[in-house]
């Protein structure tokens, strides 16, 4: 009996004492702080993010901090400047021959982490392959097929004329494999996530779940202007707010990207540190179920645009850290236009309108959110609307369950936010159009035919001034008819080590690392 | 005591499935958008009803639950929808590292809590049991997150001894171990005390003294052992809520651990993910508190008898 | 301290144990004298409560403190005070100058160690002797009370009460102790194995020469085990004798009550008479002689003069006032036959 | 029949007298009768339109003063306020989650442990399938799943609390049932429900107690943890556990927001702790000569 119970539990112990030292074991290069900024040694990075990568492999994943890797180990066909335009990054150049062909040139002498050179075939196996990828996929819906011209040619046939072909390229998920390489690690029964490797200013080096993943840099990339300045980035996860900020302050990290922002004003105050602020493409919006009564009557709309308090909801949610927003594109998003109408703070009118409307006596409706930021929104908005008799029972709730929620239209009004990237038809449609409604984003089931047709010409529109003009009646509309009401922008905030230079924000979460150095 | 181990090993078996059954309908009942959570809110809705259907998500439940099953009897603990990957792969990657989280915690607890318990209650009344006491119940009072959070800030951001988060290295084990561990000592210390009250109140313990055994001797000797019966009880439940725990413990520490990725499972709805999680936790409680059973008959003979 | 020698192997002096408890003080031995010649056995009888096992535990200095105390008097073992000794001297007297007997062999006896190794563990205590030894010697006094020596690898659950109750007696007297306190042995037992244990305690105490304080409610045992009697009552000694002095001169009404309560072999159509009232609440004893709310003899100076102790002859004490000068109280009358 | 109902009428007035005898028991009741007055008369201390929900952003954060006992919240509301109102949802979320637990666990655990061999077998396998999922998973999966209520809490609280009760209950039992008293209960004819109700569970309640008034206090802190996760109870109800995860992100600037409701937390514990401690002592049949 006692053998029994001494094999057990040494057998408990000793796989808990080995997990021990499995730990212990890999206590590597801890010590080596890239903050004290050693002269001339090698500066090694450590960047604080709040989630873990979900794949290194650009097909499988459609998050920001699996792209933080991956467009860093991978390129794409194009990249976005500071002054959102498109400029090559693998591609030389590339033509419209016509609405649906287009003919790229690559650069010359583009070479992979093992040595191999960057071919046209390669760009035609990745692009193709993606096409099948559930995550990444729709990207290049438009794509029909990839013509190999010689190495350094190859011409995109579309199935649809689209303006967002060349925006879609520069997305993570458009990164370019080397065929080879991947059609070696398919055929040994491995995933391309195992062993990713491109073209990129950094080669990967490990992933940790749950920890940090690494990256070295790439002696022989090919941009020597965008070739990186240190020697190894370094991603740890720190889910937990206050602990992030800790980290930075006491030197485990030298930049953090997901700032809490409730810290941020200990960050200013900090001489060590120093907070980087950019205007992001970031909205906050409350809307309501337009599928349901009384919120199909765009009086109570308008009445609720008047009622709610958005500089409170701004400080009660995320500590006043950005600006009360009246638009529904993000300031620094491409197709945004300052043509809104504007509803100001005014209970008064709220009251007026709601007499008008037919629901002076007030009503009781629900509000779902997915967070704790928004849950904060929501009490402010509560205490707002209670002024006019209005009940809203919030119901906070996972996301996956407020999609589902919302996307059956199970909502009578909800919270969200929108993170518009390079492409303003990624923005637009799903969350106005018809066809969008519910489960492709829409959750507001505001359905327009107008609208649904302006958003489909500016999308394939190739006129630059008539997609302008469909954005600002789109936007002229909406807000005339108050689909949303906009809460607030939040700004973007990255908080570093004072001596840290190179830090180069995007405002659509792509943010660069390689020219991070002391 | 073999064929019981044996049994009890098999009895397992019968624990895989009513878990997986369990949590397989109460995932089930939650609503949640898998492909949305996956894919993101930009994500076109073709992209989502493509990804569901090659999930297999607009199959029903009875067909899902069917297909798992299949794969589990197959030893295949299928693949995570989020990240495509093997769940059994990724569950291991960061089971070692709750398990470590967990082990020393409780020995931390129990290092601790055992002997406290024992002075406090040979002390009854006295100043000594007051004050054992109430760092007892300050344990179980001091919700988890909140001491982790003071411990970060005073013992990594003002004092610098240990790092704020992490896995690497024995100082980062600190502080999450302390988190931890506190919670469930509480727990061992008032069970300790009690039992140890009642039996130094029985008629062998008056026995021991009167054939002339010393105070030491009687407590740790006589007394401990019998003392020991619930409280080894309460350290094979604890085990359980301090794997559950470890899901706090991990997410203020940033440890990489399974309870971090079974939160993220069930907030995504990652079925598969969460399912290998349960089935491999429940594995490993089921083995502890199998442990606990043998620990009984070890240390009392009433009970042994019981299992032949 | 020299070894002297003494008549007695026991000597209790004015003994005063209280327990402080939230009710109150309870005085529950309140001035005793006892006196054990050696090899000769005394029993202690008298109610639950009466302050018997306290008085035991006195001797073992094992009571509960807190809440017990002992406030005052003498104890004397082989001529020693007992209360000189520090706690660690009193662990070397305990199992092998005095040992106890319980009341309830069922749970007198770890139920997480072997019987064998119970007994052994006394051994060990006292005597220079390594494990093995200490193992055998166990078996052997095993077997000696009357259970198989390979028995000893068992567990008490594994035991009837009576074997509980040998085990128990094999453990007290395997180091031949120079007393033995048995505090109610028999109580807990069935009748027929009762008989055969008092046997057994008689013939092993013999055989070692030992001294007994018995302890029992029971007179019959009284009648059969002892030399020498004290009867109890309310912390107080009321009556002292030897056994012929107890059974045929009976001279406490309280003892007598004792003897009232036993069923009569001799004429089975006799009603029992058993004692009226309970016994006083510990914490607030009656004035006078405790015993008087009992006594169909009391009279009125009975609830306010505590009675003294009166010499009925060299063997013989009681307390009562019936037998002290001018007090006026007679024992008669009444319904006394 | 008379007879026995005054005998446990005197029993339970003896447990009351040995209780009230009991400082630190008593010093617990109190705060727990505080408690209890606080939650019973929230409306009449604060209100809760003006004071609990109502909001000024202007004057949030803002330290203890002389109108704000307690200070205000990241909304600008009196915590003080919120907090005599949170003791409402904290008391009914520990009583209720425990008596769901006990009730169920309790009923289980006595069959199992009292009938032994296949009964036993087949009760403790499902516990061991609830106990296999540790209790804040087997909580917050179905919080999620039924969606995050004040009812739905405490349901899954109560519901991942079974198999505690369960096993103290059957080891408690399995403990008492060989004892005489068991005994002789079945040799006057009891049948084993009877003796089960009448005899063993008052024997085996010390344990139960001791466990339920750290349970009631896990309680309150699972609600915590489940509001830390946000899964608890939803705005703008005043929850003490959700008071704390909300201030969590002003831990360093604004103490106050964790540091009252978390008092309120570790006082409420205490106090049970305090009480149940001594009910233990004064329940237990062993301290009775």
């Amino acid at each position: 009996m006692r053998k029994v119970l001494c094999t057990i539990l040494a057998g408990v112990m000793t796989a808990s004492l080995l997990a021990g030292c499995g730990g212990g074991g890999s206590d590597q290069g801890n010590s080596t702080k890239g903050s004290s900024g050693e002269a001339g040694g090698s500066q090694a990075i450590n960047i604080g993010i709040n989630t873990d990568v979900s794949s290194l492999d650009p097909h499988n994943h459609n998050d920001t901090a699996s792209s933080y890797a991956t467009r860093h180990i991978y390129s794409n066909l194009v990249r976005l400047t500071d002054n959102n335009e498109f400029v090559g990054d693998l591609a030389e150049k590339w033509e419209f021959v016509d609405d649906m062909t287009v003919e790229f040139t690559l650069k010359e002498g583009v070479k992979f982490h093992d040595g191999t050179a960057l071919t046209a075939e390669d760009v035609k196996y990745s692009l193709e392959s993606q096409k099948e990828s559930p995550k990444v996929g729709h990207l290049v819906s438009m794509i029909e097929s990839v013509e190999v011209k010689d190495d350094t040619h190859f011409i995109i046939h579309m199935n649809t004329p689209s303006n967002a072909l060349i925006s879609s390229l520069n997305h993570s998920g458009c990164a370019i494999y080397s065929k080879a390489h991947v059609e070696k690690l398919l055929a040994d029964g491995k995933k391309i996530e195992d062993e990713p490797m491109g073209t990129g200013p950094y080669k990967f080096e490990n992933w940790t779940p749950g920890a940090s993943f690494t990256l070295v840099k790439n002696p022989d990339y090919f941009d020597p202007e965008r070739a990186a300045q240190n020697d190894k980035l370094t991603f740890k996860v720190i889910p937990e707010d206050s602990a992030r900020t800790i980290a930075l302050e006491n030197g485990e990290l030298d930049l953090l990207i997901d700032v809490p922002f409730t810290d941020a004003g200990k960050i200013r105050d900090n001489d060590k540190l120093a907070l980087d602020e950019y205007t992001s493409t970031h909205v906050e919006y409350f809307t309501v179920n337009q599928s349901k009564a009384p919120f199909d009557n765009v009086k109570v709309r308008q009445a609720l645009s008047h009622a709610i308090n958005k500089g409170d909801a701004l400080i009660a949610s995320i500590n006043g850290e950005g600006k009360v927003f009246d638009n529904y594109i993000g300031e620094a998003a491409i197709g945004y236009y300052d043509v809104v109408t504007k509803y100001d703070y005014d209970v008064e009118k709220a009251k007026a309108l709601l007499e008008e409307a037919g629901y002076g006596d007030g009503f009781t409706f629900n509000c779902y959110v997915s967070n704790a930021k928004r849950a904060n929104s929501a009490t402010v908005i509560q205490a707002n609307l209670a002024e006019l008799g209005i009940t809203m029972n919030i119901e906070q709730m996972e996301a996956s369950t407020f999609y589902e929620k919302t996307g059956n239209s199970e909502h009578d009004s909800c919270i969200a936010g929108w993170v518009a990237n390079a492409e303003p038809d990624n923005t637009y449609r799903p969350l106005f159009t018809s066809g969008n409604a519910g489960a492709g984003g829409n959750r507001s089931f505001y359905k327009n035919p107008e609208i649904d047709k302006l958003v489909d010409d500016a999308a394939t529109n190739s006129d630059k001034a008539a997609v302008q003009k469909d954005y600002e009646t789109i936007l002229k509309t909406l807000s005339d008819e108050a689909v949303w009401v906009p809460l607030y922008a939040q700004t973007g905030l990255i908080a570093r080590n004072a001596d840290l230079k190179g830090v180069n924000p995007s405002p659509i979460q792509m943010h660069d690392f390689y020219a991070l150095h002391y | 005591m073999h064929k019981y181990v044996i049994k009890r090993l098999i009895m397992l078996i019968p624990v895989v499935i009513g878990v997986s059954f369990l949590v397989f309908f109460i995932m089930s009942l939650a609503p949640g958008d898998t492909a949305r959570t996956i894919l993101g809110e930009d994500a076109p809705i073709e992209a989502i009803e493509a990804l569901n259907e090659e999930l297999g998500l607009n199959d029903p439940v009875l067909i899902r639950y069917g297909r798992y099953m299949v794969g589990l009897a197959h030893g295949d603990l299928g693949t995570s929808y989020k990240s495509g990957r093997s769940v059994f792969t990724e569950v291991m990657s960061r089971f070692p590292d709750t398990l470590k989280l967990a082990f020393w915690g409780m020995i931390f607890a129990v290092v601790l809590s055992i002997p406290i318990g024992i002075i406090s209650a040979t002390k009854q009344y006295s100043l000594i049991d007051s004050v054992s006491m109430v760092f007892a119940l300050l344990g179980v009072a001091t919700p988890n997150f909140w001491l982790g959070l003071m411990l970060i800030i005073g013992f990594s951001l003002h004092l610098r001894w240990f790092p704020s988060g992490g896995s690497e290295g024995w100082k980062a084990l600190v502080l999450p171990v302390i988190t931890l561990g506190t919670g469930c000592m509480a727990n061992i210390t008032r069970t300790t005390r009690s039992s140890m009250l009642e039996v130094i109140r029985q008629d062998y313990i008056r026995t021991a003294k009167a054939k002339g055994v010393g105070y030491r001797s009687v407590i740790y000797k006589h007394a401990l052992k019998n003392a020991l019966i619930p409280v080894v009880t309460v350290i094979g439940l604890q085990f359980g809520s301090l794997l559950g725990g470890a899901v706090l413990t991990e997410a203020v520490f940033s440890w990489p651990g399974v309870g971090t990725y079974l939160v993220n499972s069930i907030k995504a709805k990652d079925t598969p993910a969460v399912l290998g999680c349960v089935i491999i936790f429940s594995i490993c409680f089921s083995i502890v508190n199998l442990c606990v059973d043998i620990l009984y008959a070890y240390i009392d003979p009433r009970i042994k008898s019981k299992y032949k | 301290m020299a070894e002297h020698d003494s008549k007695y192997t026991l000597e209790i002096k004015d003994l005063e144990v209280q327990f402080k408890t939230v009710d109150g003080v309870v005085k529950a031995v309140n001035g005793i004298d006892l006196a054990i010649e050696k090899g000769k056995t005394l029993g202690l009888v008298g109610e639950t409560g009466a302050g018997k096992t306290t008085t035991a535990l006195s001797i073992l200095r094992l009571v509960p403190d807190p809440p017990g105390k002992i406030t005052g008097g003498t104890i004397t073992l082989e001529g020693k005070d007992l209360f000189s000794y520090s706690e660690k001297e009193m662990e070397t007297i305990r199992g092998s100058q005095v040992s106890m007997i319980f009341q309830d062999p069922m749970t007198s006896l770890n139920p997480v160690m072997t019987v064998g190794d119970q007994i052994a563990e006394v051994i060990q205590l006292h005597e220079k002797i390594d494990p093995k030894e200490a193992l055998e010697k166990a078996k052997a006094m095993l077997e000696m009370v009357g259970i198989p020596g390979n028995r000893g690898t068992e567990y008490p659950h594994q035991f009837s009460g009576g074997m509980k109750q040998r085990v128990i007696i094999a453990m007290a007297l395997v180091c031949n102790p120079h007393l033995l306190i048995a505090d109610e042995p028999t109580t807990a037992l069935d009748v027929t194995i009762q008989a055969q244990v008092l046997d057994l305690m008689q013939k092993l105490r013999e055989k070692y020469g030992t001294s007994m304080l018995m302890i029992t409610h029971d007179l019959g045992i009284v009648a059969e085990v002892c030399d020498n009697v004290s009867i109890m009552y309310a912390g107080r000694i009321v009556e002292h004798g030897t056994l012929e002095d107890i059974f045929n001169s009976t001279s406490h009404p309280y003892t007598e009550g004792l003897f009232g309560s036993l069923p009569n072999i001799e004429n089975r159509n006799e009603q029992l008479k058993p004692i009226p009232g309970l016994m006083p609440d510990p914490t607030d004893l009656p004035p006078g002689c405790a015993f008087h709310p009992r006594c169909k003899y009391c009279k009125d100076i009975c609830k306010s003069r505590v009675p003294a102790v009166t010499k009925l002859s060299d063997t013989h004490l009681v307390a009562c006032l019936a037998y002290e000068e001018g007090t006026g109280v007679t024992l008669g009358g009444g319904d006394n036959e | 029949m008379e007879n026995k109902k005054a005998k446990k009428r005197s029993m339970t007035m003896e447990v009351c007298q040995r209780l009230a005898r009991n400082k630190m028991a008593m010093l617990g009741l109190a705060i727990l009768v505080v408690l209890v007055l606080c939650a019973v008369f929230a409306d009449v201390i604060a209100d809760y339109e003006t004071k609990v929900v109502a909001q000024n952003i202007a004057n949030r954060l803002k330290g203890p003063s002389a109108e704000h006992w307690f200070g205000t919240d990241e909304f600008g509301r009196d915590i003080f306020a919120r907090i005599i109102h949170g003791s409402r949802v904290s008391l009914v979320v520990g009583l209720i989650s425990v008596s769901v637990s006990l009730i169920l666990g309790g009923i289980l655990g006595a069959f199992a442990g009292f009938y032994g061999g296949r009964v036993d077998n087949v009760i403790m396998r499902v516990m061991d399938i609830f106990l296999a999922v540790p209790s804040t998973l087997l909580a917050m999966t179905i919080v999620a799943a039924l969606g995050s209520s004040l009812v739905n809490v405490m349901l899954a609280i109560g519901v991942s609390g079974i198999p505690t009760y369960a096993r103290i209950v059957r080891a408690a039992v399995m403990s008492v049932k060989d004892q005489e008293f068991v005994e002789a209960s079945r040799a006057i004819g009891a049948t084993n429900v009877t003796t089960i109700f009448r005899e063993i569970i008052p024997n085996c309640l010390a344990p139960i107690i001791v466990q339920a008034t750290l349970s009631v206090a896990g309680a309150i802190l699972s609600t915590a943890s489940l509001s830390f996760i946000g899964l608890g109870v939803q705005p703008p109800d005043p929850e003490w556990g959700a008071m704390l995860s909300g201030g969590r992100n002003f831990l360093r600037d604004a103490v106050h927001l964790t540091l009252f409701p978390g008092l309120a937390i570790v006082i409420t514990i205490l106090a049970l702790n305090l009480l149940g401690d001594g009910l233990r002592d004064a329940l237990d049949p062993r301290l009775k000569q």
